[in-house]
């Protein structure tokens, strides 16, 4: 069992409570061992640094001082929600850059009987470790029941692959991490082009005729891909997609039922898990429907032709890298 | 030469320190250079102090001459600009007096001093430092003769791309035998793969098939293709050079080149060198037709008869028998007196540019694959179709720049994108009817009828976009531009964002070195600098050139460039080669080392120091020689002998000696001069 | 000329350990021949001498005088001019004289830390710290002991010498051909060899004389010799990892240590015409280590834990720097 | 971008954008509670801003209830006036 | 001359690489202090351990040893030669009370003369720092400075 510190965020226990449960029951299976970083503060989202810095940061790296108070040894800090993943490693990153705003931060957490020294604690998202640090020949084994017949469109959203200052992603358009751990547990994974494009954020409440627009982009192209289902890694992602889908349609006049979940709860059914344990039911597009292809063995109805399969007769494709284990 | 020694057994020294105009003399006070040398170093032997504005001009040098002729000099030294540019001058004014040359120092008071630093008084300390340097060094030096080096006038050219081609043909047809070494089945490099050529529109195989046909025929040109070189031994005049004719399994006297076996080769593969992966070939191929020499390779990897030791189609149906499985690679070592490397570039692989989707978004193509589709030869005769090779684009999108002037890639500008797009422009144009985007930064059209060119396909009415393309996804966000490649870019000029749907992107990828350019480079003993170009002798003075005599380098070995340059750049090689031949031997600096056998224990510490093993030892005596001939003069082992019994001329060890006293004696605290021991 | 025709000899040691004394008695009977063809005037550990006869004796009338060990102090100094003046030929007889030797080691410490290192070791009972007086009151008056110099100077750094005889201490068989020499000379049978010249040793190096087989030298990494379980016998030590300083070390002494199975530490000093020993032999060994990488290098590197002590044991008051910075802050 | 983004708040440079108030209604929420309080934030920029959306707004509001993913009630933090001394602390180094 | 102390530095470039670059660090007029007296050798392999010693020992303050990158070397791979014999050399001269600081190595290609600029200025301004180094250059003394007088009265004192 290897130890991690996790920062969960607000988002968790409210608006991605699917994604927590999900989580928690796929720690066991792929020996996580996370301690919570007691009486943590929310990161401030997208909101706080676009008012100020110095308070921003210091209210980020109150929760860096927390968890390196309590890490006694475990150097990794673990987010699950892409928007705190990306400001605990701007605070980490930006104190250590900028030697004049870490003093001012330290001088501010001072106030509070904290300190923290940049560098000391590691911040890596949830995926990064299942990839990384679990690998995906682990996860493999630990698949019973594989979602074959499930096509979904892997969306990374925005936060994660960029600004990536650790170089932990494999490209930052179109890293290909998330892909590989679906198709580890045995999807069809539809090569889906808007999968880092941004999905709007607090943009439904600013401007919701934006935001409307992104998601309608985000949800047409993963239809006309045919995807059962969306998969994100992040709770805002979520959010957006699934609750404000409907409004989008009103708006639209389209009518797209796009289920969103999230990774762990994909993760939690090739693992042989219930489905009540790991948060479905909690989307607001059900995902009774996509999920009735596989849960039980509904014999196939005509699958969906693919819009864009890779053409057999005229000129050859160029060898991608990653070609050879799609052939086998 | 008479050698003037004079009664007190010190040397005659005569120091002459140029003005260079205003260049040494501007920040240097050069006649104080000159009077304290004559005060301060006369009891060091120096006779003559002169400062005068051009030293390296005719009368500068009659001064030194008139000066050893009549004082007597038997050492001069001249205080003026680097010795890569006038030492070479200098030590024919002292040959013409009948002084060795060798016994003349420059010492470079202008790049090292003049140019560089700001504190005149300073500047001035520094110079007269340097001298005493110089003086000390210079009364060490010994005479030396130039090492003659017969050449061999045999030529060894390595690449068959155009400027392999044309440097071969020029060498053979002045009478003297060259090798040319090509590493692909045919000759012909890039431009065999082309259709049309810029800005003339020459169809790029009729003006290249005839250069490939005489060459392959001309009775001074041995042709090596498949084949590789392997080993390079010796010096200018004299390399040992070991080519590897790789096995091509098909008998060459017995071959005709009729072609059968790969109609009846039932094995297909895609081509991914010549067809650029666009195309197929059997497992018994050549590249192309017109391919010189005729003769079939069998590539054995996916050969079924190597693999599975079944089939053998192609010696069933061989008319004369010609297809050989047995046989082997053959090493062929030869004597050449000079190298050309004309091994040319690679294609910069897009795969690394995700944002524009090769290799992911079917209808992306790359120059060379756009190239294949437009030749009539290609896997599509000459249609411009999509990836599914039937249907003809209605609009096609050209970006000019890919992986060129990137920081993310490379800094460098390809020389060509430019020209290249301009006519893939032109060629949609005739064959399609398709609407054309060009998207481009500079528009790069520098040469002879390059800018008519470009304002002729501005006639054909292709649309011009300035600006880097951002992305190109399949990602439809309107209705129209469902079922296209959307090119996102930010027009420049115009100063609004654009999203144009096309049917086909084709990305102007930018020219890199080849992926085993530093292996070729250490191979041949010349430098390439870190990105893999090869480093010639002068950027602009001495292109063809490199630092190690005797191998030359053309085309686009030496960095992007467009055709007429690869060729002109051919023929300036051959012009040099022939140079070279012409004088039948070339005079060598005389900077080598010796072993003093009597100091010589044979401990044999320095036998493995020469890369170029011009250190031999002699079991029978245990002592080691080093042959003057192979040795470059390097200094390692004169430096790493521990009993100091190998000497090394033009830098001894009582030179640098010397030289550092000399340098050290001038402290900075002028009035506190230390006195001479 | 001494009364009863014979030419004068004379011997005399500064900074050394006396071993050179011994050696010219090891010569067996050749001493007879010494006594049989010269007058020995001035031989302190032989003879009772004293400087005031040396001095009384007329300038340049001892024809041979061989002067071992360097000047650490101001006797030696005066001695050595003392003797300048009053010998013909004056020889820097064995390494001390001529480049320092181990006495010359001290140059890597400063006067206070000698000093510490020897009235303040473990094994000397010194409960008062003291240290040496130059000058010190006494009832019958004051009483001088020689200055002590913070850096000990090889001989040819204070007088003309005329001749350097290296060797810690020069082999017996080579003393004994030098004095042969000298007779020869002095019957007019042979001539002086030209002055400033190295005598009674080889003009190659050690290797020369070694018996053992060697190839090409690439080192993988150094180890003492006591490190090594069976030594080849053969095989040339320094391809076995143990640093010998027999490439750059004068040859004449037979290679005694490497056919005793010990590497070479140096002790007929640099070949002929070599301006740095230590020089020599760190450009030899590092030029032949088997690495390009930087940290491999220093980790082999870290396998000579004393390279001053290594590369200038015999050499350190004869090389370019002489001494170490601190000794000359002094 | 978030420093154009400051930037122009502090110049009054976004016409009828909503954004900084809604920023700011967000700041003062984490100020007072430690911890993002959603249903609180929405129904209040709402309120203030898009009156007229609540009614379409209401099925998403109640889904997201029924659902358990929204709390009316804010959640505290122990160490909220920590929090509170250090943020004060950061407003007077922050370098306006 | 300015009062602060003026370091005298001995630069040994490889006449392919580094004192090309020093030459177009001429042309492009890129400055840099006077302090340091360049040497040309054919290669840094030709670099012996001697010719430092002798620079420190005539009374250089530091010495700066340049060649081409490992791997660029126009013979090849003498650099490698010259990067060994800097490792052993420096830790000769520390035990011998010299700092570290004042030897120092740096790979310069033909096209860096900017670099090399800004190497010998940093160079200088390490070795300013450190101080003087002054080796007593005139050997007749007896071990005390230079001026043999000055020895007299510390005698007598």
């Amino acid at each position: 069992m290897s130890k991690y510190l996790f920062y969960p965020g607000c988002a968790m226990q409210t608006s991605a409570r699917a994604y927590n449960e999900s989580m928690q029951e796929v720690l066991g299976p792929l020996g996580l061992n996370f301690e919570e970083v007691r009486d943590w503060n929310c990161c401030g989202a997208t909101e706080y640094l676009g008012i100020s810095t110095v308070p921003a940061y210091a209210l980020i790296s109150r929760n860096l001082a927390l968890a390196s108070r309590q890490s006694n040894g475990v150097k990794t800090l673990v987010a699950s929600c892409s928007a705190c993943y990306l400001n605990l490693s701007k605070a980490d990153h930006y104190m250590a850059e900028r030697p004049s705003l870490g003093q001012m931060v330290n001088v501010a957490l001072a106030e509070g009987g904290l300190e923290y020294t940049p560098g000391t604690l590691e911040i890596r998202h949830l995926l990064d470790i299942v990839i990384n640090e679990v690998g995906l020949d682990v996860v493999k084994e630990r698949v019973t029941h594989p979602l074959k017949g499930l096509r979904v469109a892997p969306y990374l959203g925005c936060m994660v692959p960029r600004p990536d200052y650790e170089k932990r992603w494999s490209d930052y358009e179109y890293p290909d991490e998330l892909d590989r751990l679906l198709k580890a547990l045995g999807a069809e994974v539809i090569d889906f082009p808007l999968k880092t494009h941004c999905c709007g954020g607090h943009m439904a409440q600013i401007s919701p005729t934006t935001a409307f627009e992104l998601i309608r982009r985000l949800i047409s192209s993963a239809d006309n891909y045919k995807a059962d289902v969306m998969v994100t890694v992040c709770p805002m992602c979520q959010m957006n997609l699934d609750a404000y889908q409907n409004e989008t349609n009103h708006y639209f006049h389209t009518n797209y039922k796009m289920p969103v979940l999230f990774f762990t709860q994909l993760m939690g059914l090739a693992f042989g898990i219930d489905a009540k344990k790991l948060g479905f039911g909690r989307e607001l597009v059900s995902a009774k429907e996509a999920m009735s292809r596989i849960g039980i063995e509904v014999p196939q109805e005509e699958p969906k032709t693919p819009a864009r399969r890779k053409k057999t007769t005229g000129l050859p494709m160029p060898k991608m890298p990653g070609d050879e284990e799609e052939t086998q | 030469m008479t050698e003037h020694t004079n009664p007190e057994g010190k040397e005659r020294i005569g120091v002459y320190v140029c003005h260079c105009g205003t260049n040494i003399a501007g920040m240097v006070d050069v006649e104080d250079v000159a009077t304290w040398a004559a005060r301060e170093l006369a009891d060091r032997g120096v006779v003559i102090a002169r400062d005068y504005k051009f030293m390296c001009s005719s009368l500068g040098q009659e001064l030194i001459e008139q000066d050893i002729k009549e004082e007597g000099l038997t050492r001069v030294v001249v205080a003026a600009c680097s010795p890569h540019l006038h030492e070479a001058t200098f030590r024919k004014a002292c040959a013409n007096a009948g002084l060795n040359p060798y016994l003349c120092e420059l010492v470079s008071i202008r790049e090292q001093v003049s140019w560089v630093h700001t504190d005149k008084v300073a500047a001035t300390e520094k110079s007269k430092a340097v001298l005493s340097g110089g003086v000390e060094r210079v009364i060490h030096h010994e005479p030396l003769e130039p090492l003659h080096v017969p050449i061999h006038p045999a030529t060894l050219v390595v690449g068959g791309g155009i400027a392999g081609i044309q440097a071969a043909i020029e060498v053979a047809d002045a009478g003297y035998p060259v090798y040319l070494v090509e590493r692909e089945p045919s000759i012909g490099g890039h431009m065999s793969q082309f259709d049309k050529t810029f800005p003339t529109l020459d169809c790029s195989a009729c003006i290249l098939t005839p250069k490939m046909v005489t060459a392959g025929t001309h009775p001074h040109i041995k042709l090596f293709s498949y084949s590789e070189v392997t080993n390079v031994d010796g010096y200018v005049g004299n390399f040992t050079v070991t080519i590897r004719k790789k096995a091509r399994h098909v008998n060459e006297e017995l071959c005709t080149g009729c072609g059968i076996c790969q109609e009846k080769c039932p094995k297909k593969v895609i081509d991914d060198v010549y067809e650029a992966g666009l195309g197929y070939r059997k497992a018994v191929y050549t590249p192309f037709p017109q391919a010189v020499p005729k003769f079939p390779v069998i590539d054995v990897p996916n050969c079924i008869y190597f693999q599975k030791g079944t089939c053998k189609a192609c010696e069933k149906f061989c008319p004369t028998n010609a297809i050989d499985f047995q046989q082997e690679d053959e090493y062929v070592t030869v004597q050449v007196g000079n190298i050309i490397l004309a091994t040319g570039f690679d294609l910069f692989d897009p795969r690394v540019v995700s944002q524009y989707g090769y290799g992911r978004l079917a209808n992306v193509f790359t120059s060379l694959e756009f190239e294949r589709l437009t030749n009539a030869a290609g896997p599509t005769n000459g249609e411009i179709v999509l990836r599914d090779g039937v249907t003809k684009p209605t609009s096609v999108g050209i970006l000019h720049c890919v992986g060129s002037r990137d920081r993310n890639y490379n800094n460098y500008c390809s020389v060509i994108c430019c020209m290249q797009s301009l006519k893939f422009a032109h060629l949609v144009h005739e064959r399609t009817g398709a609407t054309v985007y060009n998207f481009y930064i500079d528009m790069r059209t520098a040469y002879k009828e390059y800018d008519e060119f470009y304002q002729r396909v501005l006639e054909e009415g292709t649309l011009f976009v300035r600006g880097k393309v951002a992305e190109v996804t399949d990602a439809a966000r309107l209705p129209q531009e469902e079922g296209k490649l959307i090119i996102q870019v930010e027009d420049t000029l115009a100063s609004v964002q654009r999203r144009i749907p096309v049917d086909m992107v084709v990305l102007s990828a930018a020219m890199v070195p080849r992926h085993d350019a530093h292996e070729v480079a250490q191979l041949f003993g010349i430098s390439c600098s870190s990105n893999g170009w090869f480093i010639e002798k002068h950027p602009k003075l001495d292109p063809v050139a490199t630092m190690t005599e005797g191998i030359f380098i053309a085309g686009c070995v030496q960095g992007p460039k467009d055709i007429p340059s690869s060729v002109a750049q051919g023929a300036a090689a051959s012009a040099r080669v022939l140079g070279r031949i012409q004088q039948g031997e070339i005079a060598l600096e005389p900077v080598r080392a010796t072993v003093d056998e009597s100091k010589c224990s044979g401990c044999r510490i320095c036998n493995n120091l020469c890369p170029y093993n011009a250190i031999l030892f002699h079991e029978d005596r245990m002592v080691t020689e080093i042959n003057p001939a192979l040795c470059q003069g390097c200094g390692t082992c004169v430096a790493a002998c521990p009993a100091g019994a190998i000497s090394g001329t033009c830098f001894s060890n009582e030179q640098i000696f010397a030289q550092i006293e000399g340098l050290m004696r001038v402290n900075f605290q002028h009035e506190k001069l230390a006195e001479m021991a | 000329m001494s009364a009863n025709g014979k030419p004068k000899f004379a011997m005399y040691w500064a900074a050394s350990c006396g071993g050179c004394e011994i050696a010219v008695l090891n010569t067996g009977e050749k001493i007879l021949d010494v006594d049989a063809n010269f007058d020995v005037v001035f031989w302190p550990v032989a003879m009772d001498a004293k400087y005031k006869d040396v001095e009384a004796m007329p300038d340049k009338s001892i024809l041979l005088t061989l002067f071992n060990g360097g000047i650490r102090n101001q006797e030696n100094e005066a001695m050595a001019h003392l003797l300048r003046r009053k010998s013909q030929i004056l020889v820097a007889f064995g390494s001390c004289a001529c480049e320092g030797c181990i006495p010359g080691l001290a140059n890597l410490s400063t006067t206070e830390q000698i000093f510490d290192a020897v009235y303040d070791s473990i094994t000397t009972d010194n409960p008062q710290n003291y240290r040496p007086q130059y000058q010190t009151k006494v009832p019958e008056g004051d009483i001088h002991i020689p200055k002590f110099y913070p850096v000990l100077r090889t001989l040819d750094q204070v007088i003309d010498v005329d001749y350097y005889m290296p060797g810690c201490p020069p082999e017996s068989h080579q003393i004994a051909e030098v004095i042969d020499l000298v007779i020869q000379v002095i019957h007019g049978q042979a001539s002086l060899p030209p002055a400033g010249s190295v005598i009674g040793a080889g003009n190659s190096t050690v290797c020369d004389e070694c018996p053992r087989q060697r190839n090409v030298k690439t080192i993988k990494g150094f180890q003492r010799i006591q490190d090594i379980a069976e030594l080849d016998p053969d095989l040339c030590l320094l391809e076995q990892g143990i640093p010998c300083n027999g490439p750059a070390t004068r040859s004449g002494c037979g290679a005694l240590c490497p056919q005793a199975g010990a590497q070479c530490i140096g002790c007929y000093g640099p070949a002929e015409g070599v301006v740095d020993y230590g020089a020599r032999l760190m450009s030899a060994f590092a030029s032949v280590i088997d690495s390009n990488d930087p940290a491999e290098i220093e980790q082999i590197l870290d396998q000579l834990p004393d390279p001053a002590g290594q590369f200038y044991r015999f050499n350190l008051a004869g090389s370019l720097l002489r001494a170490a910075k601190p000794v000359w802050k002094q | 971008m978030y420093t154009l983004k400051s930037m122009a708040i502090q110049d009054k440079a976004y016409k009828d954008s909503t954004a900084p108030d809604f920023s700011q209604t967000f700041v003062d929420m984490v100020e007072n509670y430690g911890r993002s309080y959603e249903f609180g934030l929405a129904t209040r920029h709402y309120l203030k801003h898009f009156p007229l959306r609540l009614p379409s707004m209401a099925p998403m509001g109640l889904g997201m209830l029924s659902k358990k993913r929204m709390d009316i009630t804010p959640k505290h933090i122990e160490g909220i006036d920590q929090l509170k001394a250090i943020l004060s602390r950061a407003k007077e180094l922050e370098v306006v | 001359m300015s009062e602060q102390f003026e370091p005298i530095l001995v630069g040994f470039t490889c006449n392919w690489c580094s004192y090309r670059a020093a030459d177009l660090a001429g042309t492009a007029r890129v400055k840099y202090p006077p302090n340091i007296r360049l040497i040309r050798l054919m290669c840094s392999g030709r670099l012996d351990p001697a010719f430092v010693m002798k620079a420190l020992a005539e009374g250089a303050d530091g010495v700066l040893i340049t060649g081409c990158h490992p791997g660029e070397c126009h013979y090849l791979e003498q650099n490698y030669k010259a990067l060994r014999r800097f490792l052993l050399l420096r830790r000769t001269l520390e035990q011998m009370g010299i700092e570290p600081g004042r030897i120092k190595l740096v790979w310069a290609s033909a096209a860096e003369g900017v670099k090399l600029a800004h190497e010998i200025n940093t160079m200088v301004e390490e070795v300013r720092a450190m101080g003087p180094l002054n080796w007593p250059k005139r050997w007749e003394s007896n071990g005390f400075h230079a001026t043999v007088k000055e020895q007299e009265q510390e005698v007598t004192a």
